[in-house]
């Protein structure tokens, strides 16, 4: 039985167990919730802090909900599990942290190249390597866009608090179902692990998505074709006689593999860039808080764009004209927007916990005419509002 | 002085083997630049194989054959296949018996030299399998692009130990046929 | 002539035909062993539309992708049994089969093989050991017999073969038998136990790859590796009764275990069970 | 009776003053275990600069770090793959693997099945306790049918592995297994299995109280070490009773104590072979 | 010494074997492989090789495993190397972490092929230059060379070696497919013809104490090999200078790390190296990596017997990468042209480093064949 999250029995079942109101809980668990409210009914991880407690919720939740909790023997099976339940129609998720995430990279390529509907949580950690385990970091940015060999687009969000977790969540999975593709979502340690006041709504408020099936043999034929124009081919799942071929290495619209003839290739490649690239109006988002007049913005993500709210609100009491701009999904990066900003504005101040890694997507769009600098921190303790409002005022 | 050379055939034929010893002679027998490539397509599992030589007098910018001025075609595939991506006037060698139907038209535009190659190289050495070692001797009188003693050497470093007088004799065979041609005696 | 012939094979009805020809080299014994499982499917009277059929990265991954007519899911090297795991959990009733290489499920994909077996969960894999990596051009492989020669162990290999059937039994598979392309009866009826078993079952196919392989130890000819795999094939019962020293370069052949024990998706769903029992969501 | 020394004496010995106090919690088992191996590597008068210890990622892992030896803390899963480089570059190191039942059985586990396979020259020291203790309690592939973890909250319904007896069927020089509770037994197996050639490992079933314990109604080490001598049976008892008798059991003892040549050795006659087949040597 | 194959001479060889021949010669003594198209004639080459200069070769499990041994061996005092293509580059990231955290040299060669995931194993890409930046998780910093020829294959394989070794630092080596293959003639040189590094080693115990410390202040620690006595621990973790765990103070993490930068970032000057080509009174620049730099090379003899005012910068440190130089660049040329065998990847860090000055313009092909040169300057030609 193939469950989509939104069929009768299971908002019964999601209204009985979980009732709207304000919780305190933990930024893993209200993005675990979220998980469950999307329809997420397959999870297969392995432990690492500080992602554990995502695991620990869905092993307790998901078999309520008549969904499975997998413990798998490492990370790559975690991922590899998700891709086949993905093709049996489940909505799939893990979470893991820097290391596993590394592990994951061959077949996060492989779920791009499947175009297969997963949510990926990646709960940033200090690192490289082993690093400083339970400290929250931003340095897997890139990673994220470029973890993968070869050419790749990819989604990803990056939510700013708990409560956006739990909803950010539910995107993530709406977006890869819409899109079928996989979507990473870059968590931190540090909120993973803050407890907050999370509301949890009703079941009514949420809306979710179900990937498109095919309507008909004929769609169903060509699972890597583009018959509706956008770039997202319908998915004959697995069990349903269609006998569908899937692969990771180069094929045709049939699913078939033809590893040697440059056009196919081109061709697929291509239309994967290409259903990212055309509809940005499933995924980006961006919020922006006093950008009408600034002079000086702040650009930040994840985390590190509380704190950034709070200099900014400073900055504005104190007279300076500073603004603030959140990617809330930072890759594909708001490229169009961030130009417009840029011109606009004298200076751009990048704070993030990293040694420089966002900023350098906000440098391709910015013209040299504008003062850019980055306010980096690592170590594990995330930037204050004073810390970032000093250098608002020294640009000021 | 950029030459572009091309080689192809079926699985066997010593496709490969060919190209490996012109590039070898040229680059270490000559002291001229050389680039061997060769493709791993489907056609490496038993359908049309193909390798190309670039040879030069300077640093090799591009390292792929864009239009051969030589070539060398040992099956009907390969002739269909790759015949028109020769340059006009080039040099070709053509296994006559091997490629029945020709484009004659096309033909002449280009300097052709179509001999039963493997039952030349049958007869000379009693082993099908140096017909490629042959067509090299061919090549390296004919059109001049190596001499004799690189391409000998050439051939005596990448052959089978054992074997090196057997596929001699098919190279100086080739030497004798290539310099015929050239005299247009052929 | 030949043409004839292939348009009578009754189980071409099997085979997903714009995909053919297959690339397989001549004399592989991977046409034995997609053969040998169309005849246990055809026998067994399965619809292929129960079927899903996963494989990883190598010449035994191609054997039924995609030339298999089913659900066919090729995915990366070493990780097919994870991949299966989770289709298997989503399809419980859809028989999953894993059809790969010894590289492929037993080197980098060993743990995933392991611990398959470990959980008992209802996946019959088909393991066509060649002792070689014959698609990147015929490196060492951890089946790879003691003493023999691969690009990568060009003056002998001097480690020892993973003795893949004894490992899975000991992990805590329901049914592993082993035999040759040179048991083809055998072999299609331990596949049909395989498929019919519940819980892990798993079907060591010793094979031969005359190209890669073979001719670098000298059998060049595919009748020739058949005539080495009957000479040293040695059934389980006698094998019991002789020492390590004895059985050194043999091929045991074979039922290892044929045992029930609980399989995992059955004990993963009487789980859910239990638990919605608990909270009173039964029904809902 | 051998002449036991003080526990400080091993301690000032062998451990790194500027790292201690260790990481455990109170009542865990690692220090026990690890308190055998010195003491082993004392007995036996080994050189400590000819040892070289390397783990992967948990709680058992973090032992190099304690020890004044030279030390390669790894990544998850991998430090067998790790010691092949070391063992191969220097074969006069001698290589101690300190690891956890998770890391080595779970992500490691192919590593393990194909260290044992070349026989590499190490001696693995194994700590099952059934869980990951350092990620907060989640179950292991170890875990025993129906016990509980952070990810089994309604208790384990996967087949645990039996490591040693894996190891066994892989093709390892020697196996035994002891709880932490069978020191002598402990000891003098770490002994047997730093003398030997080729890939050793003893198992020891070792008590999380924290993690695992407080988990399965045994909140306190004793608990674990009561439960431990009720479950496991000696080899030899064992082999006397059926299947059925040993389900839920664990059986302790020696496994196999064999003579295979190591990789070290094999890879020496290799290269002399290489030479030789190559014309370089006679 | 005696080595198996020719010294002191040419000869005409795959681009693989190149980076193997080059390898034994900088001195390393350890490879650990697993097969994958188009490394596998690498292995293949050390398979032969090193058993006879008294070198391991081993092949591991996987890829993940073949990394691990590497830097083991490394510890261990070995100069130590594994290639591989994008799949096991994917999988062998998390432990390239480690190598960079642990400051271990290793060398790692990916041979680039046609992606994401399995795509087309026997075709040549360059899909993976900013995998080979950004790939592991965490910031980090290591080094990465992109040959174009199979003679720069073999020069810029003992070039990172000695990165390594001098650095203490990974180094990876970005080859593809087409040149993985290609045999092409090749200088071998006589051993005392090439300058050869070998990573500081501690002069004192004083010095052994601090594995992870700066004695000289370079950034660059000397590496207490294991087995000799200084009783060195290492680890993944955040780490001091000793190699004690110090996981919870941020300060530690933000000496290590940014120490680890800058042992790269400080000595920029000497790793980073480019060459240009007609580049001096050019107003259009191509500005290329690899194999692509050949098509474009050609492309500027065309575009200059047109009477345009072409010229190529051919970078061969991707990184660090040398923003500097690209932004004086951008000063002086009207536009820049990418052309690379992907959908934009150095196109990114050249637009980072023009920042504005310059349009930059990309040249994509993917597929599996190199750019012809006629593609790349009908483009500029428009």
């Amino acid at each position: 039985m193939i469950i989509r999250g939104d069929e009768p029995e299971q908002i019964g079942l999601l209204k009985k167990l979980y009732k709207p109101g304000n919780y305190f809980m933990q930024g893993n668990e209200a993005l675990a919730y979220g998980a469950i409210f999307a329809g997420c009914r397959f999870y297969a991880g392995y432990p690492i802090t500080p992602s554990s407690e995502i695991a620990e919720t869905m092993a307790r939740e998901l078999p309520k909900l008549q969904g499975y909790y997998l413990q798998m023997e490492d990370e790559i099976g975690s991922i590899a599990a998700m891709v086949g339940a993905s093709w049996t129609g489940l909505k799939v998720m893990t979470a893991t942290s820097g290391p596993g995430f590394s592990l994951m990279q061959e077949n996060l390529g492989y779920a791009i190249m499947t175009e297969t509907p997963l949510v990926l949580v990646d709960v940033q950690r200090s690192g490289p390597s082993t690093g400083q385990a339970t400290k929250g970091a931003q340095g897997d940015f890139f990673q994220a866009r470029w973890g993968t060999h070869g050419d790749h687009p990819i989604v990803a969000l990056s939510p700013i608090s708990g409560q956006d977790a739990f909803w950010e969540t539910i995107r993530a999975f709406n977006i890869a179902e819409k899109l079928r593709t996989p979507v990473v979502m870059l968590f931190d340690g540090v909120l993973a692990h803050t407890r907050e006041l999370v509301r949890i709504p009703d079941v009514e408020e949420v809306e979710i998505t179900y990937r498109k099936l095919p309507r008909n043999e004929e769609e169903a034929k060509l699972p890597f074709g583009d018959p509706h124009g956008d770039g997202v081919p319908p998915m004959p799942l697995f069990g349903h006689g269609y006998f569908t071929h899937v692969t990771g290495s180069t094929h045709k619209e049939n699913g078939l593999r033809d590893v040697y003839t440059p056009e196919v290739h081109d061709k697929l490649v291509r239309r994967l860039h290409r259903k990212i690239e055309q509809n940005k109006d499933v995924y980006e988002k961006y919020e922006e808080h006093f950008t009408d007049d600034a002079e000086i913005l702040v650009v930040s993500w994840g985390v590190t764009a509380r704190p950034a709210l709070g200099a900014v609100l400073k900055a504005r009491e104190e007279g300076i004209k500073a603004g603030l701009f959140v990617p809330k999904t930072v890759h594909p990066f708001p490229g169009e927007r961030m130009r417009e900003l840029g011109k606009r504005v004298r200076a751009i101040l990048v704070p993030e916990m990293n040694l420089g890694q966002m900023i350098l997507e906000v440098q391709r769009f910015v013209n040299d005419d504008v003062l850019l600098r980055g306010i980096n921190k690592i170590g594990g303790v995330p930037l204050t509002v004073e810390e970032i409002l000093r250098e608002i005022r020294g640009v000021a | 002085m950029r030459k572009e050379v091309l080689f192809s055939g079926f699985g066997g034929q010593g496709v490969i083997l060919a190209s490996v010893i012109l590039g070898r002679a040229a680059a270490v027998y000559e002291g001229l630049y050389a680039v061997q490539t060769q493709s791993y397509g489907p056609e490496s599992r038993g359908g049309a194989s193909k390798a190309e030589v670039v040879i030069s007098d300077e640093p090799i910018d591009y390292p792929k054959a864009l239009h051969p001025d030589y070539a060398a075609f040992f099956s009907q595939e390969a002739y269909s296949k790759y015949l028109y991506t020769v340059r006009e006037g080039a040099k070709v060698i053509v296994e006559s018996d091997l490629v029945p139907n020709r484009d004659f038209e096309f033909e002449k535009k280009l300097e052709v030299l179509a001999l039963p190659l493997t039952r030349i190289a049958e007869e000379t050495t009693g082993l099908s399998l140096t017909m490629n070692i042959l067509t090299l001797g061919i090549l390296t009188t004919w059109t001049g692009i190596v001499g004799r003693e690189a391409m000998e050497k050439a051939t005596v470093d990448a052959v089978p130990r054992g074997t090196e007088q057997i596929n001699l004799r098919a190279l100086r065979k080739g030497f004798e046929l290539g310099e015929k041609a050239r005299k247009g005696l052929l | 002539m030949a043409k004839e012939i292939y348009s009578k094979y009754p189980l071409i009805k099997y085979l997903r035909k714009e995909a053919l020809p297959t690339a397989l080299c001549p004399g592989c014994g991977g046409g034995t062993v997609l053969n040998a499982f169309a005849n246990a499917v055809d026998q067994l009277k399965l619809d292929p539309k129960d079927l899903v059929v996963v494989s990883g990265i190598g010449c035994s991954a191609w054997i039924a992708s995609p030339y298999f007519l089913a659900d066919t899911l090729h995915t990366t090297h070493g990780r097919a049994i994870a991949f299966a795991t989770g289709v298997k959990v989503g399809l419980p009733d859809k028989k999953v089969v894993v059809i790969s290489g010894d590289g492929d499920l037993a080197s980098i994909g060993g743990n995933h093989l392991l611990h398959a077996a470990r959980r008992n969960i209802d996946i019959t894999v088909i393991l066509v050991n060649n002792f070689i990596y014959g698609m990147t051009g015929g490196q060492l492989a951890p089946t790879t017999p003691f003493g023999a020669k691969t690009t990568t162990s060009p003056y002998r290999n001097i480690e020892h073969p993973l003795k893949i059937s004894e490992t899975i039994a000991s992990a805590g598979a329901s049914y592993v038998a082993r035999w040759t392309t040179a048991h083809v009866y055998q072999l299609i009826e331990s596949i049909k136990k395989a498929l019919t078993v519940k819980g892990f079952s798993l079907v060591e196919v010793i094979s031969q790859c005359p190209v890669q392989y073979g001719r670098r130890n000298r059998m060049k000819e595919p009748a020739e590796m058949l005539r080495w795999f009957l000479k040293n094939s040695v059934p389980i019962s006698k094998a019991r009764k002789m020492s390590e020293e004895e059985l050194e370069g043999k091929f045991v052949i074979g039922e290892f275990v044929n045992r029930e024990r609980p399989e995992f998706v059955t004990e993963l769903n009487k789980l859910i069970d239990e638990v919605q029992e608990h909270f009173g969501l039964k029904g809902e | 009776m051998m002449y036991l020394k003080s526990a400080y004496e091993i301690r000032d010995k062998y451990m790194r003053k500027d790292m201690l106090p260790t990481i455990f919690c109170p009542g865990c088992g690692i220090g026990s275990a690890l308190q055998f191996t010195l003491r082993a590597i004392d007995d036996l008068g080994l050189n400590q600069d000819e040892i070289v210890w390397v783990s992967g990622i948990g709680c058992s892992s973090r032992v190099p770090g304690f020890v004044n030896f030279d030390g390669l803390h790894t990544t998850h899963g991998r430090a067998l793959a790790f010691a092949t480089g070391i063992k191969l570059t220097n074969p006069d190191l001698r290589i101690i693997a300190f690891m956890g039942d998770g890391d080595a059985a779970a992500i490691g586990g192919n590593h393990l099945i194909h260290a044992i396979r070349r026989n590499l020259d190490v001696t693995v020291i194994l700590i099952n306790n059934f869980t990951y203790g350092m990620t907060g309690g989640q179950v292991a592939p170890t875990t025993l049918k129906g016990l509980r973890g952070t990810t089994a909250p309604y208790g384990q319904f996967e087949n645990p592995f039996d490591i040693a007896q894996l190891a066994v069927s892989a093709g390892a020089n020697y196996v035994a297994r002891w709880s932490v509770f069978n020191y002598l037994q402990g000891m003098n197996s770490i002994k047997k299995a730093l003398q030997k050639e080729g890939f050793t490992l003893v198992e020891f079933l070792s008590p999380c109280p924290v993690s695992f314990g407080r988990r399965n109604r045994m909140k306190t080490s004793p608990e674990l070490l009561r439960w431990y001598q009720k479950i496991t049976v000696p080899l030899a008892k064992a082999k006397k009773m059926k299947p059925e008798e040993l389900e839920g059991k664990i059986v302790i003892g020696e496994f196999v104590d064999r003579d295979r040549p190591g990789l070290v050795r094999e890879y020496e006659a290799y290269k002399k072979r290489a030479k030789k087949m190559m014309g370089w040597e006679e | 010494m005696r080595y198996p194959f020719p010294v002191g001479k040419s000869d005409f060889i795959q681009g693989d074997e190149a980076v193997a021949r080059a390898a034994i010669l900088a001195g390393c003594r350890f490879y650990a492989g697993y097969p994958i198209t188009p490394a596998s004639e690498i292995f293949e080459a050390m398979a032969l090789y090193m058993p006879l200069v008294d070198g391991v070769s081993i092949q591991m499990e996987d890829e993940i495993a073949s990394i691990a041994a590497i830097i083991g061996a490394s510890w261990a005092g070995a100069k130590a190397m594994t290639a591989t293509s994008g799949p096991g580059f994917s999988l062998m990231q998390e432990n390239l972490g480690y190598a960079i955290m642990t400051e271990t040299p290793i060398v790692v060669v990916n041979m680039m092929r046609g992606g994401p995931s399995t795509g087309q194993p026997t075709f040549p890409a360059q899909g993976d230059i900013m995998q080979a930046i950004w790939g592991t998780h965490g910031d980090h910093m290591l080094i990465v060379l992109s040959p174009s020829t199979v003679q720069e294959a073999f020069d810029f394989t003992i070039r990172a070696f000695n990165l390594a070794e001098k650095y203490r630092t990974p180094v990876v080596l970005l080859g593809d497919a087409e040149l993985a293959h290609m045999r092409e003639r090749v200088y071998i040189p006589n051993p005392d013809e090439i300058e050869i590094t070998y990573r500081k080693l501690p002069r004192n115990e004083e010095e052994a104490k601090l594995p992870f410390g700066d004695p000289h202040g370079d950034g660059v620690p000397p590496m207490p090999i294991f087995g000799k006595g200084y009783r060195t621990y290492v680890t993944g973790l955040t780490h001091d200078e000793h190699g004690r765990p110090r996981t919870v103070e941020p300060e530690v993490h933000q000496r290590l790390i940014s120490r680890i930068f800058r042992k790269i970032l400080d000595h920029r000057d000497e790793i980073i190296s480019y060459e240009t080509f007609e580049l001096d009174d050019a107003e259009i620049a191509i500005i290329s990596t690899g194999i692509v730099s050949r098509s474009a090379i050609r492309a500027v003899k065309i575009l200059r017997e047109r009477g345009v005012k072409a010229g190529l910068l051919k970078l061969h440190t991707i990184w660090p990468f040398d923003f500097e130089v690209i932004e004086e660049l951008a000063e002086r040329v009207r536009k820049i042209y990418v052309p690379e065998m992907n959908m934009g990847q150095l196109y990114h860090l050249v637009r980072e480093g023009a920042n504005g000055k310059a349009d930059v313009e990309l040249i994509a092909k993917i597929g599996g064949e190199v750019h012809t040169p006629m593609e790349i300057a009908e483009r500029v030609v428009g």
